[in-house]
């Protein structure tokens, strides 16, 4: 289980600041796929980046922490910062671009011998390793001979799939995938994804799938948080928020989904998001909000429940005490 | 079958490439002002003795004939093109005539070969080594004093660094000998100690010198992929540093230096004429320079075509190995 | 200007300096400086004389200022030509492939595998070794360009086989599009590096023609001027300021050059946001 | 950013520390040498006085029992080639000539005669013939390996020579010789096409050495004199060859034990040095840090900017001089300017003379060699002998020498001013009286009269357009002067001087300098205007076989080899020349006559001047007293400092160990 509370994430541009994570806060549970969807720059890959533990200059957290739960226990847990130590094997990361990611001079296979070297402690001979990693192949329905091919021989599906199986070899109890399907055909999203949850239902463990594309979410994802201009703005179980989305922004979002025996023209959404270095006081979303009040200028809207497991950040959703831009 | 092919376009190249170079080698000293025959004759009679025209168009004859420069130059050219491709002979040097050129390049080459080799290799490791460091480790203090020294050094004029150090350590200091001295004759470790005492000072100068550009390039190389994604992802996966470079950046980078010590290989062909001269150390760079000077064509072949010959066969071997050392590349 | 980082600002700044004095100081000398006895010999340096006057009553400053100039003429005439024809050449030939490839890489082969020196010592004696200072220089780009043209067209055989750049390929963009947009990037810290080395390598040769008296020795460059300090045992004698004059200024000439080029490449890395 | 920030604080430190490193480097050796030179200097010295001479050479011989030799010509690409008659063989400077080859006859440069070497005699016309000359040799000569050395030797080497036409001085022999014989094991015969008074010119010892070089027959008689390597030379000198370097740095020469049995022996007596060891340290910075170490005893040939540092660091160096301008100026060869005569420019005397009074002799002498140069007006050399012969004698008629328009160019204050010039540089040891001054400086030389120069050119039609002379076609007049690039520095740097003064006088000029193949090449085929070269030599009184070449017999088109007369010099003063000199061929050298001529042609080049004479060579050959004394000085004349000469045999026996 993964906990984000109040998390505060920023760019150091030597002169100015970019606060790319706004006090987001919100869980993922085991056994469960957790989606994250919004236009792209709002934040998500970031915020990705944060829940990995993956920060270098000049992203740096500025406050609140994220928590990775040792398997199932819910008092034991280690903090931004102490991450590392467990990546790969409690928490591992499938990065954007598979293009690039896999060194273009050595076979699969070292790769995956590579992160053997961080899980298996005990000495293996080369061959019992090359036995468990192929034998795991199978189990993906990945053809072994993969692992003897240079990654420039294999098709940009066939390498989403090898980060995949990469990512999930050690068995994490939490993995990230990054846009785990951009620049893919539609035919080899759909194995991808079909992929991702079989893995999971098998592992048990929780998944974090950051997506533009609200029909990726529609398919794989349990529950899914919408973000806006570096905020959670609405989270709750996928299905829901499709069939009965609450704030302005994620209506216009659904809105602008086509659906079967609809042809009505679909309108996108007018305007762009603020500049992050500094957003003005009220709603992020105001200015781009048909709904919007000058209240709304004013005031930043706090989470509030709207469902069993459904909330929503929005002043239009009945009474609201609010929040100052800094939340204290 | 792709293979061959490569193998058959290369080696046309090969062949083409060597025979252009030679033609240029043969052709160019023929336009120089000098020739070896008239410049032989004007120093015979500028010792202020005189002589009659007759004896003088005498001796034009038989040195040109000694020195088969007779006829025009496109027989001269399809003559000597001849020889040399199907008796790897180059004819009697024309300053030392009748001595063969072959002996004379066979006296110096070893000399050359075994300093310059082995200096060229030391620097490119150290030069590596240090770029390597340099480009990933930007901020680290040690990285940053070698990089720096490498830098500074560089620049400095051959001739003014070597002679520095010879100043300092043979004359200031005198720890090694003011002149080498090779008085060694067959294989003995004592001969082997000779050698190498006095070879110290003149592969440190080129060593020295020779070592900047590499660091230069392989840091400019490294710093790129160091920023390439599957460094920064297999750093995601947490890999050891020591294993990021040695598998993940060492390897992308060290490629295209592979090849420029290969072609650097062949180019210690030429000599190192300065060292030569400045530590009196035996090799081919004086014996091309004096063929020049002295116009001795056969000379200037003979030492040229060998040095084309070895660049040429090291820029092949680089073509054909590169598709084995990066998968990336494949035969075309 | 607000992303110089400091290699950057020292680099150009030694550039500047250097500029300054090769380009601008000269105007406000008059007379030749090259003249033999202008000045009585072995002065020490004073007010008029800033670095004293050398063995041959020349005014070392004077002298150190057109050499300046007239190396850093040779260094970025041979380097901007060489660099050019070797990068595009060799960019060409790596993407194009086939008979493109195999014309410019004879080529250059050809020359790269003629030694370059005893041909520039053959030239030197066939221009009589009074070559004026832009012969020797197009010597020098005859000699430079295969290298960065084999070492581009291996980059760029590697980066050929990235897919964007098929998949440019395949989108119809010109070749040229292409090697702009896509590859050059990646060969442009490499080609800025060779860039600068080929100015060094061309300010070193012209001196080590010098040094044996085959460049145009009655010219002032750093080359001619080390010659001159040579030829009169300058180190011997103790004559610093003659014979090192020259020797720091090329060093700190390509200390600037480098500084420039590295913090370039970090200030265009912090410009990605890496 | 800190971090970033301090990284980049470091680097900074760094590269200052480097650019420090850099300039220390230059800077901060300047006091060290000192200390070092003198350490040396002193801790040699203590080894040799405590080791009593136990220091060895790198060679294996004992420091104490060995002379070092500077080769000047640096590595012999080929020390395995010694026959005498090809080209390329191990060159004269690495010790070969100056001890194993011996000749007819050598010359005395002091006295300024020859006398016979391996010879006894002269040569002497046979009494009714009018070309058959005979000579004796000398009695009990050997080889080094034993064999007798007699006439039979010389016979073979002459008809060898005679018979093999591959051989390139063979053609000089055959221009002279008929026929040569051994009338008995001492006396040779020699048969001449027409009368040879100066025979023993020919193939003697005049200057530097000779091409003849006696071989021993019973080694030579079954070999091709063309492809013979000779790779151990046998020696007719009292030196044999021990030892040498396979890759050519140095040459090792031993004593002969029957050193009784060479020419040498029997009439200068016993050499000194055991060993004679022949190195090459390479470019002259090392030649001179060696010869401050005592590594080298004696120097050929460096610049006086290396005198000046070797005088300085080594104490027991020295020169020709004790004092300025230390160096020897007896060479016999002058340095000047000379032009190719069949040039439309150059070809006109008003031309000529106007860039002799253009030249700024003082600062030109100053620029070249610091000063240290003997001025010449003659188309002679002006060493002691033929100052004595010619220059002195003939100062009276310099002074009245007027150009056609009358105006009288000579100035004989050169010798005095160059005195005051240099007290004021604050040179020592400087001469005080009218005679020395004239000694050592020249009888004097041209005015530097810029108004007269101009003058004599807008009299050829030239015209001065601000400050730049324009020919007479219009055209701005461009010249190049060519010269030695790195070799006979005096003519190089002259060369520079000299082009300096005649750009300051408005004539654009540029100096080519070129390697010797092309330098040669280019005045032998007359492709140059003007050249630093140093056609005018001589050393004996009768001076005309060096200056038989100016005969108008040799001048050919520009384009083709000259034989001689490189400076296509004719026209009625040539042929005044060539009609002397035809003249002085058939007249034996003692004859009186002979200098009254060889006056008269100096007169006539004074007149025309197609070579302008500047200087006599100053010859910079110090030597090191630390392990030998008795080297010929200014002091101690017995002979001139020409190591690279044949004659260094003679020297010998003068050398003497130090002790240390």
């Amino acid at each position: 289980m993964l906990e984000i509370n109040h998390v505060r994430a920023r760019y150091n541009m030597l002169t100015s600041f970019v606060n790319a994570i706004d006090d987001v806060n919100f869980k993922v549970e085991n056994d469960e796929i957790f989606g994250i969807a919004g236009e792209s720059g709002c934040g998500k890959s970031t915020l990705l980046k944060v829940m990995y533990d993956l920060l270098d200059y000049p992203l740096e957290v500025s406050d609140g922490s994220v928590r990775l739960y040792k398997g199932n226990s819910d008092t034991e847990y280690v903090e931004t910062g102490e991450l590392k130590k467990y990546w790969w094997k409690e928490i591992s990361y499938v990065p954007q671009g598979a293009m690039h990611v896999m060194n273009p001079v050595t076979k699969v296979e070292t790769q995956f011998f590579d992160t053997m070297s961080r899980g298996y402690h005990e000495k293996m001979s080369r061959n019992q390793l090359r036995e468990k990693i192929s034998s795991y192949m199978k189990e993906l329905e990945l053809s072994p001979d993969v692992l003897k091919a240079y990654p420039h021989q294999l098709s940009g599906g066939m390498r989403q799939r090898v980060l995949i199986a990469l990512a999930t070899f050690l068995n994490p109890s939490v993995i990230l995938a990054d846009e785990p399907t951009t620049a893919l055909d539609v035919v080899v999203q759909k194995d991808i994804l079909t992929m991702l949850m079989s893995v999971q239902k098998r592992t048990k463990n929780s998944m974090v799938i950051v997506s533009h594309d609200m029909g990726v979410h529609y398919q794989v994802t349990n529950r899914m948080g919408i973000m806006y201009a570096g905020q959670m703005i609405e989270i709750g179980p996928t299905d829901e928020i499709f069939d009965n989305p609450k704030h302005p922004y994620t209506q216009m979002l659904i809105g602008a989904l086509p659906k079967v025996g609809d042809n009505s023209q679909k309108e996108g959404i007018p305007g762009t998001p603020p500049n992050l270095k500094d957003p003005l006081a009220g709603c992020r979303f105001a200015e781009r909000c048909k709904y919007a009040t000058d209240e709304c200028c004013r005031i930043q809207p706090a989470m509030v429940q709207v469902g069993e497991h459904h909330c929503a950040a929005c002043l239009l959703l009945g009474q609201n005490t609010g929040r100052s831009k800094h939340g204290n | 079958m792709k293979f061959l092919k490569f193998l058959g376009s290369r080696l046309v190249t090969y062949v083409f490439t060597i025979l252009v170079g030679m033609t240029i080698v043969f052709f160019i000293p023929r336009f120089m002002p000098s020739d070896p025959v008239e410049s032989m004759l004007g120093q015979m009679m500028s010792k202020s003795s005189s002589m009659d025209p007759a004896s003088v168009d005498a001796m034009r004859q038989t040195l040109n004939e000694n020195f088969g420069l007779n006829g025009s130059l496109g027989e001269q050219y399809i003559g000597y093109m001849g020889r040399v491709i199907f008796t790897r002979d180059f004819g009697p040097s024309l300053t030392m005539y009748p001595v063969p050129v072959k002996d004379l390049i066979a006296t110096s080459l070893p000399w050359t070969i075994g300093l310059l080799g082995i200096s060229t290799v030391i620097s490119w490791i150290i030069g590596n080594a240090i770029g390597l460091l340099a480009g990933i480790k930007k901020d680290k203090v040690y990285s940053k004093v070698l990089e720096g020294i490498s830098i500074c050094i560089y620049p400095i004029p051959y001739y003014i660094f070597a002679l520095t150090l010879i100043m300092l350590f043979a004359y200031i200091i005198p720890i090694f000998p003011l002149s080498a001295n090779f008085n060694v004759s067959g294989f003995s470790w004592e001969n082997l100690k000779t050698i190498v005492w006095n070879s110290i000072l003149p592969a440190l100068s080129l060593i020295l010198t020779g070592t900047g550009w590499w660091v230069i390039s392989m840091m400019s190389l490294s710093r790129n992929t160091n920023e390439e994604d599957f460094v920064s992802f297999a750093r995601i996966k947490g890999l050891k540093e020591r294993r990021v470079i040695s598998g993940y950046i060492l390897p992308n980078t060290i490629l295209p230096q592979i090849t420029m010590l290969a072609l650097q290989m062949g180019t210690i062909f030429n000599g190192a004429l300065i060292t030569e001269i400045l530590f009196n150390y035996p090799g081919i760079g004086s014996l091309i320079y004096r063929g020049v000077l002295q116009a001795d064509y056969n000379l200037i072949m003979g030492t040229i075509t060998i040095s084309i010959f070895a660049v040429a066969t090291a820029t092949l071997v680089v073509d054909l190995i590169y598709p084995f050392i990066d998968p990336r590349v494949r035969y075309n | 200007m607000k992303y110089w980082n400091f290699r950057l600002r020292l680099g150009l700044s030694i550039l500047f300096f250097f500029l300054i004095i090769g380009f601008i100081f000269p105007l406000f000398h008059s007379g030749n400086v090259t003249e033999w006895n202008s000045y009585p010999s072995d002065l020490l340096p004073s007010s008029e004389h800033f670095l004293g006057t050398n063995s041959i009553g020349q005014d070392i400053f004077w002298l150190l200022c057109s050499s300046i100039r007239n190396s850093f003429l040779i260094g970025l005439f041979v380097a901007i030509l060489a660099t050019m024809i070797g990068v595009l050449l060799g960019l060409n030939a790596g993407l194009k492939g086939g008979a493109v490839d195999r014309v410019v890489m004879l080529i250059a082969d050809t020359f790269i595998v003629i030694p370059s020196l005893p041909i520039l010592i053959l030239l030197g004696s066939l221009t009589k070794g009074s070559a004026s200072l832009f012969l020797v220089g197009g010597v020098l780009v005859v000699f430079n360009w295969p290298w960065p043209a084999r070492q581009v067209r291996s980059m760029c055989l590697t980066l050929r086989e990235r897919d964007y750049i098929s998949t440019a390929r395949f989108s119809g963009e010109s070749t040229f599009g292409i090697l702009v947009k896509e590859i050059f990037p990646f060969v442009k810290d490499w080609s800025l590096g060779n860039f600068i080395n080929t100015i060094l390598v061309a300010i070193a040769s012209e001196s080590s023609l010098a040094v044996i008296g085959m460049s145009s020795n009655s010219n002032a460059t750093l080359g001619t001027m080390i010659y001159w300090a040579n030829q009169h045992q300058a180190m011997l004698a103790e004559k610093w300021l003659w014979i090192g004059a020259p020797v720091v200024s090329i060093c700190l000439i390509f200390i600037g050059l480098f500084l420039f080029m590295t913090g370039q490449q970090q200030y265009s890395a912090l410009r990605r946001g890496k | 950013m800190k971090k970033a920030n301090l990284g980049k604080r470091i680097l900074s430190a760094l590269l200052a520390a480097c650019m420090i490193a850099t300039l220390v480097g230059c800077s901060t050796t300047p006091n060290v040498p000192n200390n070092g030179g003198n350490n040396i200097g002193s801790s040699e010295a203590n080894k040799t006085n405590t080791g009593g001479g136990g220091v060895m050479t790198d060679v294996g011989t004992p420091r104490s029992e060995t002379l070092v030799v500077d080769i000047l010509s640096g590595r012999i690409a080929n020390p395995n080639l010694y026959n005498p008659y090809v080209p390329g063989n191990v060159p004269m400077d690495a010790g070969v000539h100056q001890l194993l080859h011996g000749h007819l006859w050598e010359i005395d440069t002091v006295k300024g005669e020859q006398f016979p070497d391996l010879a006894a005699t002269m040569p002497e016309l046979v009494q009714g013939k009018k070309n058959t000359y005979t000579f004796k040799m000398k009695e009990n000569l050997k080889w080094s390996d034993g064999e007798a050395l007699d006439a039979n030797d010389v016979a073979f080497t002459f008809n060898m020579l005679l018979k093999s036409k591959e051989l390139a001085f063979g053609a000089v022999v055959r221009e002279t010789v008929e026929s040569c014989r051994a009338l008995d094991n001492l006396t040779v015969e020699i048969v001449t096409h027409n009368p040879e008074p100066k025979l023993s010119q020919k193939f003697g010892v005049t200057i530097f050495g000779n091409g003849l070089i006696v071989v021993p027959e019973h080694i030579w008689k079954d070999q091709n004199p063309v492809t013979f390597t000779y790779s151990n030379p046998l020696s007719s000198g009292p030196y044999t060859l021990k030892d040498k370097d396979p890759q050519g740095y140095w040459f090792l020469y031993e004593k002969r034990a029957d050193w009784k049995n060479t020419a040498v022996g029997q009439t200068a007596g016993e050499p000194g040095p055991q060993y004679i060891l022949f190195k090459s340290y390479g470019s002259e910075e090392k030649r001179v840090m060696a010869a401050i170490s005592n590594e080298i005893d004696v120097l050929q040939d460096i610049t006086p900017e290396s005198w000046d540092i070797l005088k300085k660091k080594n104490p027991e160096s020295m020169a020709w001089y004790s004092g300025f301008p230390y160096a020897d100026t007896n060479d016999p060869c002058e340095r000047g300017i000379g032009f190719n005569c069949s040039d439309p420019i150059y070809g006109r005397t008003n031309v000529r003379w106007a860039l002799a009074l253009a030249t700024d002799i003082k600062n030109v002498s100053l620029a070249t060699f610091d000063g240290m140069l003997r001025v010449s007006p003659l188309q002679l050399p002006p060493t002691d002998v033929l100052m004595k012969t010619y220059h002195k004698p003939m100062t009276e008629w310099l002074k009245n020498f007027a150009l056609e328009d009358g105006y009288k160019p000579f100035d004989d204050s050169y010798a005095r001013d160059m005195v005051k010039t240099l007290k004021q540089q604050g040179k020592e040891g400087l001469p005080e009286s009218e005679q020395d001054i004239i000694d050592v400086f020249g009888v004097g030389w041209w005015r530097y009269d810029v108004e007269e120069a101009g003058k004599l050119l807008e009299k050829e039609g030239f015209k001065k357009v601000d400050n730049i002379w324009h020919k007479p076609d219009g055209s701005v007049w461009e010249m190049s002067i060519l010269a030695p690039a790195d070799f006979e520095i005096e003519s190089m740097r002259l060369a520079f001087a000299v082009a300096d003064s005649w750009n300051k006088f408005g004539v654009k000029t540029t100096v080519v300098q070129q390697d010797a193949a092309t330098f040669w090449n280019n005045e032998a085929t007359g492709n140059f205007s003007a050249g630093s070269y140093w056609p005018a030599c001589g050393i004996l009184p009768d001076s005309s076989v060096n200056m038989e070449h100016w005969n108008s017999k040799y001048i050919v088109p520009t384009g083709e080899q000259a034989p001689g007369n490189r400076y296509r010099w004719g026209g009625a003063g040539n042929n005044k020349v060539t009609a002397k000199l035809n003249e002085l061929m058939q007249l034996p050298s003692d004859d009186p006559k002979v200098i009254e001529d060889v006056t008269e042609i100096c007169k006539t080049f004074v007149a025309e001047q197609p070579f302008i004479p500047m200087f006599g060579t100053s010859k910079f050959v110090p030597v090191t007293t630390h392990y030998w004394k008795g080297f010929q000085t200014s002091e101690n004349q017995f002979e001139g400092p020409w190591w690279w000469w044949s004659q260094f045999k003679y020297y010998t026996p003068h050398l003497q160990p130090t002790g240390n």
